[in-house]
């Protein structure tokens, strides 16, 4: 595992906003992670965590207060060019978690797809256009008929599936998905979270998959971290992560998901998490620490050798 | 167990008018609640779980809704015809409600001691004094310090499960029959929903109420209910106890729900997946509504809308495929695997790995007397 | 001499009083003036028929800016002054000035430029103290001395009063010396010396001015800043007191009787309120609803005809007159026949009678009818009219006037009033103008009165549209407006025959009656016939609503609007 | 009912064959934003009749002057202050065209016949005798352009400037922000004075006066359009695609705002023919002969009580006017925009 | 709290120093001079006249004098009323105007909220139709035609109240009806919309579903949260209302301030258009910051937050 290459290296990112303000927010405090070419990196946690923003900070929606985002090792967040901007553009993407509003009303849906195309100029005539604008519905399950409809027209299901199209549209490398499937139906996510692994077991995608819900994003993803208040507290391979949760929020969090099995449902003990048990010295340096191999966890020192050994 | 039916559901059907024309929202809905059950109603969003619900309360928009036909029995009252007025003693007395956003359903201006008193002073003529008393008892029942303090503040100085617990104790302020949670915990983190979903199994226990419980969320459902209705496109389509669906699911909507949701467990490839879209209920299709999503669609399901078959006593399911001469099909493997699960764990089989041929129809539908 | 006073009939189309009603001239209102005058001139009317409540509610068009006779400059503060104080003369309801303050008409030195004026000595002010001949010489000298910033004083003794010019002159530097070399001594308490520069002809009905009142020394003094600021701080000498007035904002004010008047007997009005009104409409109304007894002037047609017939809508001409201006600096209007060809082609009878049609009269002249007599005969009997409308005449010297210019069309732009009023009969001229002239094309410029005044002092038009009222019964108060180089002229025109018959008439005929009538004519003559200097359009004809209970109510050509102490209510 | 059941015939229950394709196929006919938004204003009564009724006017603003023998201009002060009276219709007595007026003691008396005048004025005639028909019609058009034009202005300013704010963020915003609360806080009913009586009263001066003040509440309507749709997710996908900020101004927000802006315009179209009323009122307005329906009313407003034909007239076309933008802007706001509030 | 009222005060400052710059230059801008009403009066007095009162100096020099005088509080005097101080005219003039404004306001808001809200709460019937009506037609007549027709109907035709002047209470009767037409109209429009809004809301149906009745769900419930909206309406409409009082102030021969104002226009009298303007200026920004401060008040999630309105 640790020959892949690291498409992204996160470095201490930051995110405030109203900097400086008596109502700063630290959205997104000191995270620092690694996703490896290929992978399914999950990103977990309670609404306002800072797991949206951290993804939208990294493809640069939003300027970074601190810190650095190394994409094939260049730092996204320096000051760039409009033409290297544009290039990086091309190679990450993203898809949004609600269907309705991440589709212009206004568009067609074939020039929502395209617009992409557009921009980078990745067509040489209309008819080439078009053609790619069906190819691409053809691939997320819809037809040439929907080409000309507006994004109304559909149900979220099928929007979500338009927004994958949008992101392939400039052939990406790394895509982002921002809760992409906690706005739909049941019966609906499963087409969508399908959709995404295919697509990416066909293209060698990479992607961050963003999420509160982990039942899913255990499915999907192959490493996951948790965030807390703004704060990346474990981090870890989905298996181990599940199997052996070290950081007592994690622990809290896997067992407030409801299983939808009444059986095990009735006889589950709920761990409930409060930051003050901790109970860091003035001190004690609060970091990220390699517990196992992988496996990372915001601890103390004292905490990282209980975690040790607990994981023995 | 012999159980008191509290409320008996009798083919409703509902219409709401729109700019586009009729949407026949609900389409011959049957259901009986029990004294003392969880009842969780699930489906997809527009399967007209909410509608239902709301037509008990008669909470439906009077300029654009219509309660075409059906009869909600309740006490030996039909609500659907009930006047306002009389409505009026019900809600929130005998019946009461907890809707989904706590951010939008308390109202901004108002203390929260005085829309918890409201209900107290209107059904129960309590004092103001008396009914304060009563509405400290009521947060503290709920869970949130402070009580004395916390009465006289607004809402927006609350967090979303506080919120929560506020609308929870405005709902059972004057001990109601039934409660009717619609969607209480969707718009609320994972933690917080274990904690409210653990107060509401608690205060069901102390003051002995019915609840309908209305989610799409099968892990909750799995929680807290003891029955379950699985709606769709306007219908119940099949009705059980929580292991029954959960470990014997028959329709193969059900089947699609429950296999669409990956467990910790699931290691699948590809999670099965219910293709297509629901239907337009503006113009629903001829014959079983989930037809054209169905795998197993045989030709009937195009031209005749199926009847319920029974399962067990206590289960049953509107699909043909439990008709006696429909082809033996197979369930996805996930409904597989719960089914061998639910043997090893109980020792009891919940039912043939295939099908049971139910031939019975559902007690509540009309053609069945 | 109101300066101020036309600036409120222009702007809020007010109408001035008339002078003798009695020479309307065949004016079909005659008959109604007639009988008031009757009313009055009947020694006592039966007490048993007035009514018990001698109150008077009277709306009028506007606030009254200050009640210090020194600073005064409009028409309400001399209305107002002049039923509260009293100076050595005023007009009667005649219009003939008669002894007041002053014991008798005054007498004069041989050439005229010295008069000395005898005080009655029952005259006293509201606190008691006498009038005397020193509280005229006071006011005079507090009118010319700079540091009063009085606006009318200046302009009134300028070229009249001996030594006036040469105060002025000084500015702030004129010394106490100066102002006490002003022509006006106190011979005695009772007797006033007055010299002129030279002799003037009207010199009586000059110093009924408002103006020329007396002040007490000693309590103006005393009050200092707050002289005058509101009905407390003024010491009355006329037939009636101001009981409330909060000064200059007020727009309710009342007038009682007073007792310690010299002819408090002849007065029978023991209350007057005053309110202001300054919508016709609404003050129509409020006279329909019986709210008020004497409205403020109403202009418009519209509201005239509703009162057509009614014997409480009273009508009278007035001596203002109004007229098109033409600007000599633009070289079209240099032309004569260009000049004469638009003062031709308006249909002023149409104007009159159906735009206006408030009874105001069409006017070939400049001097009004009805104003200026001699020996009982008009100023307008020895005169035809001057270039009446003529279409055809005026086509003609129009064209001829355009191949002079060697054009065809030609493009003027015409200043006219913002009022309801001016807008109408601006916007008829126009229509006139351009039909009955081919290749004319005027643009109407409707600007607020100030700004009107701004642009002919700047000599910034084409056409302009004016009027004047006169300062004193005589014609000059007309003739002198256009000499060469006049504060009024502007408009280049200048005529060496018209100024020499107009500066013979100011100087050496001032005594020769006869001689000067006729030198005045002339230069009227010359003036609007020969030169076409200006277009005269109409003279104005005042409408208002009057109680037809109320009798004895008196108008004025100039200075006061109205006099009120002959007002007696019937039952 | 089992009898019924059995009537089944086996063959309905052999699998039955679904093309997947069909269960993403659209039954509805494609609508687009605006076919859509017309499909809904057209189910608001109100506001259709409303549209026929403006559009009625706006031709009859034009049209109507040729209509009649007379020319709005054209002076015949012999026929002055003629009530109104139409051919056919003069015999109908309660309908007001049969040419008599009343006097303060009420008597009703046909001017038409006293004056022995053969003519019919369908409105009438005003003081110098011109045809308020013409009149009225030719003031319409003159009032609907000023508030179409002043309109536009706002529009045009109102919607660059609350775009600039809104999407530049940050200082800039502050700043923008900071001079509309000044200028917010200037009563514009000065402003608009004092520029009029600058710029002397005209057309164009009444529109540029109208303007200064107006744009404000389009800039702050599109300030907060542009911050909401800054923040959509469509218009966070368009900038992951790379796109400008021209782009993303123009192709993903203005679009989406037409709705608001269109109902703001809608409003305001209304506002400033009541203004230029309000400013003839004070002897702001227009310069003879031209008219608006603002100095119609005013001049009619004098002769109210002798003359009433001559404000009403103007004064049921102001209001009908206003009436029917207020309509159409409520079925528009409603159509396009439900949750939009002013 | 306290440093949100400092900041609003402060922009308040700034905005009426502006509005007096801009007030200022403008005014200079139009033609003609204060001392030509005297049609006679010599051009030599009228520079006599223009000298004292420092209508020579440089623009610049005169604003300068105006602004250090203005921070005094000294407006200057009048030219038209005869050397009154401005403070004066506008502290005898406020009275009335202010009495009818805030009148036709009450009036406008409570009538107009009640309209609102019963046409809300029987959306769609006859009694919605008819209070729309009424709102339309209210922001659709201008104030001066109501005031002219009632005037004319209601006080000279059927004698029921005074045809003008300022005399007593029902003086002013009909002034604030007409007066508040427009405020009707637009309060009407506003709190329908508001009112609609939230009878749909979440914490109106969970009113319902605790029984309680009709009138409880309106009273207690709806119109406090539609009433927020509303009051920010109330700025602006104050507004209107100086605006209307211009006209309805003549035509009922009201002493106030808007009839005072037009004649200081129609007279170049900077010192009263100047005072005037500012006296406008500052109610304007006051009443929005009460408006805002009200605001906070009636909705306790703006009280709280520190009352940052918007």
């Amino acid at each position: 595992m640790a020959e892949r290459k690291k498409l992204l290296e996160i470095k201490n990112l930051k995110q405030y906003f109203n900097e400086g303000r008596p109502n700063e927010v630290k959205a997104v405090d000191d995270v620092s992670f690694d996703i490896y070419q290929g992978e399914v990196m999950g990103l977990v946690g309670e609404s306002g965590c800072g797991k949206s923003t951290t993804g939208r900070t990294i493809i640069r929606l939003y300027d970074a207060t601190g810190g650095e985002v190394l994409y094939d090792g260049i730092n996204v967040h320096g000051n760039k060019s409009k033409k290297q901007l544009k290039a990086f553009n091309r190679k990450m993407q993203m898809i949004f978690q609600d269907p309705y509003a991440s589709l212009n009303p206004r568009l067609k849906i074939a020039d929502v797809i395209a617009e992409g195309i557009d921009i980078h100029g990745l067509a040489k005539s209309k008819q080439e256009r078009m053609e790619r604008v069906y190819e691409l519905l053809e691939t997320v399950g819809l037809n040439k008929e929907h080409a000309n409809r507006y994004p109304h027209e559909f149900s979220g299901g099928q929007r979500q599936r338009i927004g994958i199209a949008r992101a392939l549209a400039v052939e990406p490398e790394f895509i982002i998905a921002d809760e992409p499937i906690s706005a739909l139906d049941v019966s609906i996510q499963a087409q969508v979270v399908n959709l995404m692994k295919k697509l990416q077991k066909d293209k060698g995608l990479t992607y961050l998959f963003i999420a509160h819900d982990l039942s899913m994003v255990k499915y999907i993803s192959d490493r996951i971290g948790v965030m807390y208040f703004g704060r990346m507290v474990e981090l870890a391979s989905a298996d181990d992560l599940y199997r052996n949760p070290l950081h007592p929020y994690t622990q809290s969090l896997l067992s407030a998901i409801p299983a939808p099995d009444p059986i095990s449902e009735r006889t589950r003990k709920r761990k409930s998490y409060d930051p003050a048990s901790h109970n860091y010295g003035d001190n004690e340096s609060v970091e990220f620490r390699e517990v196992t191999p992988g496996h990372f966890v915001l601890c103390s020192e004292k905490e990282f050798k209980q975690y040790q050994a607990q994981s023995k | 167990m012999v159980v008191e039916k509290i409320l008996q559901v009798k083919d409703l059907n509902i219409s709401f008018h729109t700019f586009s024309g009729e949407v026949k929202a609900i389409r011959g809905v049957n259901f009986d609640l029990y004294k003392g059950e969880t009842l969780a109603i699930v489906g997809e969003s527009g399967s007209g779980k909410s509608v239902t619900t709301k037509s008990i309360m008669r909470l439906l928009p009077e300029h654009n809704s219509e309660i075409k036909s059906g009869e909600i029995l309740f006490n030996g009252k039909d609500l659907a015809k009930l006047k306002d007025r009389e409505m009026q003693k019900i809600r929130g007395h005998d019946i009461s409600m907890i809707f989904q956003d706590p951010m939008t359903s308390l109202n901004p201006t108002m203390k929260i001691g005085n829309q918890i008193t409201e209900p107290l002073i209107k059904h129960q003529n309590m004092s103001r004094h008396d009914a304060k008393e009563r509405a400290l008892d009521l947060l503290k029942l709920v869970g949130i310090p402070k009580p004395e303090i916390r009465i006289n503040q607004y809402p927006h100085q609350f967090s979303g499960g506080m919120r929560q617990r506020v609308v929870i104790a405005i709902a059972l302020a004057c001990n109601p029959k039934i409660l009717i949670a619609d969607e209480p915990t969707t718009a609320l983190d994972v933690t917080i929903q274990a904690q409210i979903l653990e107060l509401m199994k608690d205060l069901q226990k102390k003051i002995d109420t019915s609840i309908i419980f209305i989610t799409h969320d099968l892990g909750v459902v799995a929680n807290v209910a003891d029955r379950v209705a699985v709606m769709y496109g306007g219908k119940i389509v099949e009705i059980g106890t929580a292991d029954e669906i959960f470990y014997n699911p028959k329709h193969p909507y059900t089947w699609g729900l429950i296999s669409s949701m990956p467990d910790m467990d699931t290691e699948e490839e590809e999670l099965f997946s219910i293709p297509g879209t629901p239907p337009d209920l503006l113009d629903p299709p001829k014959g079983d509504a989930f037809a054209p999503r169905n795998p197993f669609v045989m030709k009937i399901d195009l031209e005749q809308e199926p009847p319920f078959f029974k399962v067990s006593e206590t289960h049953y399911a509107a699909t043909w495929l439990l008709h006696p001469d429909a082809p033996p099909v197979d369930p996805p493997d996930a409904v597989k695997r719960r089914q061998s699960q639910y043997l090893e764990m109980t020792g009891v089989n919940s039912g043939a790995v295939g099908l049971d041929k139910g031939n019975s129809q559902f007690p509540g539908k009309k053609e069945g007397k | 001499m109101k300066k101020s006073k036309l600036s409120l009939l222009l702007v809020l189309s007010l109408v001035l009083s008339m002078f003798l009603a009695a020479c309307s001239g065949g004016d079909k209102n005659e008959g109604k003036d007639t009988g008031k005058n009757e009313g009055k001139d009947k020694p006592v009317t039966e007490e048993s028929k007035l009514a018990d409540k001698q109150e008077l509610n009277v709306f009028e068009s506007a606030e009254i800016p200050t009640m210090d006779s020194v600073l005064g400059t409009d028409v309400m503060s001399f209305t107002t002054l002049n039923a509260v104080n009293e100076g050595m003369y005023r007009l009667d309801q005649d219009q003939k000035v008669v002894p007041a303050g002053a014991e008798a008409m005054p007498e004069y030195n041989a050439d005229k430029t010295e008069l000395t004026v005898k005080l009655r000595k029952d005259a006293k002010w509201s606190n008691g103290d006498p009038v005397t001949a020193h509280d005229y010489v006071y006011a005079w000298q507090r009118a010319i001395d700079p540091k009063t910033a009085s606006e009318y004083g200046p302009y009134f003794m300028e070229g009249k009063v001996k030594n006036a010019d040469a105060i002025i002159a000084k500015k702030d530097k004129a010394t106490a010396e100066d102002i006490k070399s002003l022509g006006i001594v106190a011979e005695d308490d009772y007797t006033l010396k007055i010299t002129l520069e030279r002799p003037i002809p009207y010199i009586e009905s000059f110093i009924t001015f408002q103006l020329f009142y007396p002040q007490n020394q000693k309590y103006v003094e005393a009050q200092g800043k707050d002289y005058a600021k509101d009905a407390a701080h003024i010491l009355y000498n006329g037939p009636f007191k101001m009981t409330k007035w909060d000064g200059p904002t007020a727009t309710e004010w009342v007038l009682e009787k007073n007792e310690s008047y010299h002819s408090a007997k002849d007065v029978t009005l023991t209350k007057i309120n005053f309110n202001v009104s300054k919508d016709p409409q609404a003050s129509a109304n409020a006279f329909t609803a019986g709210e008020v007894d004497i409205t403020p002037k109403l202009g418009q047609a519209a509201i005239i005809s509703q009162f057509e017939g009614s014997k409480e809508l009273i009508q009278y001409q007035e001596p203002s007159l109004f007229w098109i201006k033409m600007n000599e600096k633009n070289k079209a209007l240099k032309n004569i026949n260009i000049r004469k060809a638009i003062a031709l082609s308006i249909d002023k009878q149409a104007l009159v009678d159906d735009v206006l049609a408030n009874g105001s009269i069409a006017a070939d002249f400049l001097v009004p009818k009805g104003f200026a007599f001699l020996d009982g005969k008009d100023f307008r009997e020895g005169t035809k009219p001057y270039l009446a409308m003529n279409k055809e005449e005026a086509k003609k010297l129009w064209e001829k006037g355009l191949s002079e210019l060697g054009v065809k069309e030609l493009a003027l732009n015409y200043v006219g009033g913002d009022t309801e009023t001016s807008k109408v009969s601006d916007s008829f001229i126009k229509n006139q103008l351009e039909t009955n002239l081919p290749g004319l094309k005027l643009t109407i410029q409707p600007v607020p009165f100030k700004i009107r005044i701004d642009r002919e002092q700047k000599m910034d038009y084409d056409l302009l549209f004016t009027g004047w009222g006169p300062d004193y019964a005589d014609p000059m108060t007309f003739m002198d407006l256009m000499l060469t180089g006049g504060d009024h002229n502007k408009m280049d025109y200048s005529s060496a025959e018209y100024d020499k018959l107009v500066r013979a008439a100011q100087t050496d005929l001032a005594a020769k009656d006869e001689e000067r009538w006729k030198a005045l004519q002339d230069a009227e003559k010359i003036l609007i016939e020969d030169d076409a200097a200006i277009a005269p359009v109409y003279q104005r004809t005042v409408n208002l609503l009057i109680n037809e209970k109320v009798q004895g109510f008196a108008h004025h050509a100039f200075g006061p609007d109205y006099s009120y102490q002959w007002i007696k209510i019937l039952k | 009912m089992i009898n019924k059941e059995d009537t089944i015939s086996k063959d309905m229950f052999a699998p039955a064959h679904v093309d997947p394709s069909k269960s993403e196929k659209i039954a509805k006919p494609s609508l687009n934003f605006w076919q859509d938004s017309w499909f809904r204003v057209r189910k608001n009564k109100a506001a259709v009749v409303s549209m026929v009724i403006l559009v009625i006017l706006i031709i009859m603003a034009f049209v109507g002057p040729l209509l009649t023998p007379y020319a709005y201009d054209t002076q015949n002060t012999k026929h002055n202050n003629l009530p109104p009276r139409i051919q056919g219709l003069e015999n109908v007595h309660w309908l007001p065209f049969d040419g008599t007026l009343t006097r303060r003691d009420g008597n009703v008396y046909n001017a038409y016949e006293v004056r022995k005048i053969d003519a019919y004025y369908w409105f009438g005639t005003d003081n110098l005798g011109r045809d308020l028909f013409a009149r009225t019609w030719e003031g319409t058009q003159v009032s609907l352009f000023i508030a179409f034009m002043a309109a536009l202005i706002d529009m045009l300013v109102g919607v660059s400037y609350g775009a600039i704010s809104g999407y530049l963020g940050g200082r800039t915003d502050s700043f923008m922000q900071r001079i509309i609360e000044v200028i917010v806080g200037i009563p514009n009913l000065i402003v608009v004075v004092l520029m009029i009586l600058v710029l002397k009263p005209g057309i164009m001066p009444i529109i540029i006066a109208l303007s200064i003040t107006g744009w404000t509440s389009m800039a702050r309507v599109v300030r907060g359009q542009v911050l909401k749709y800054k923040g959509q997710e469509f218009v966070l996908a368009a900038k992951t695609l790379g796109a400008s900020d021209t782009s993303i101004i123009f192709k993903h927000m203005i679009p989406n705002m037409f709705g608001v802006i269109i109902i703001n315009t809608m409003f305001s179209i209304p506002s400033a023919i009541f203004f230029e009323a309000f400013l003839s009122f004070i002897g702001l307005g227009l310069q003879d002969p031209h008219a608006s329906l603002g100095t119609l009313v005013n001049d009619g407003f004098v002769s109210m009580i002798a003359f009433p034909y001559q404000m009403i007239i103007p004064s049921i076309m102001i209001a009908l006017i206003m009436i029917c933008f207020n309509l159409v802007a409520d079925g528009l706001r409603d159509a396009l925009d439900p949750k939009m509030r002013d | 709290m306290a440093k949100y009222l400092l900041q609003r005060f402060l922009y308040m400052i700034l905005t009426l120093f502006i509005v007096a710059s801009i007030t200022f230059f403008l005014m200079k801008l139009i033609p003609g001079s204060p001392f030509n009403t005297f049609q006679k009066l010599s051009v030599a007095q009228q520079n006599i006249l223009l000298e004292k009162y420092g209508l020579k100096d440089p623009l610049p020099v005169q604003y300068f004098n105006y602004m250090k005088n203005l921070v005094k509080g000294d407006l200057g005097v009048s030219f038209q009323f005869n050397n009154t101080p401005v403070t004066e005219l506008l502290g005898n003039r406020i009275g009335p105007s202010a009495i009818l404004g805030l009148q036709a306001m009450v009036l406008g808001a409570i009538a107009g909220i009640f309209l609102g809200t019963i046409s809300a709460l029987k959306q769609n019937t006859w009694i919605d139709y008819g209070s729309t009506f009424i709102a339309v037609i209210g922001k659709s007549i201008p104030s001066f035609i109501f005031a002219g027709l009632l005037q004319y109907y209601i006080a000279v035709k059927l004698g029921w109240l005074p045809v003008m002047l300022w005399k007593g209470p029902e003086y002013t009767i009909l002034p604030t009806i007409a007066l508040a037409m427009f405020p009707i109209s637009i309060a009407a429009r506003f709190m329908r919309t508001e009112m609609i809004d939230v009878l749909g809301s979440d914490y109106i149906t969970l009113a319902k579903a605790k029984g309680a009745s009709f009138w409880q769900i309106s009273f207690k419930h709806a119109i406090r949260n539609a009433l927020i909206p509303v009051v920010t309406v109330m700025g602006p409409l104050a507004i209107s209302l100086m605006t209307g009082s211009l006209v309805i102030e003549k035509i009922f021969g009201i002493p106030g301030l808007g009839e005072q104002f037009v004649k200081s226009i129609g007279t170049n009298d900077y010192p009263v258009i100047m005072g005037t303007n500012l006296l406008f200026a500052t109610l304007f920004v006051v009443i929005i910051l009460v408006v805002d401060i009200l605001y906070g008040i009636i909705d306790p999630r703006i009280r709280i937050s520190g009352g940052k309105a918007k």
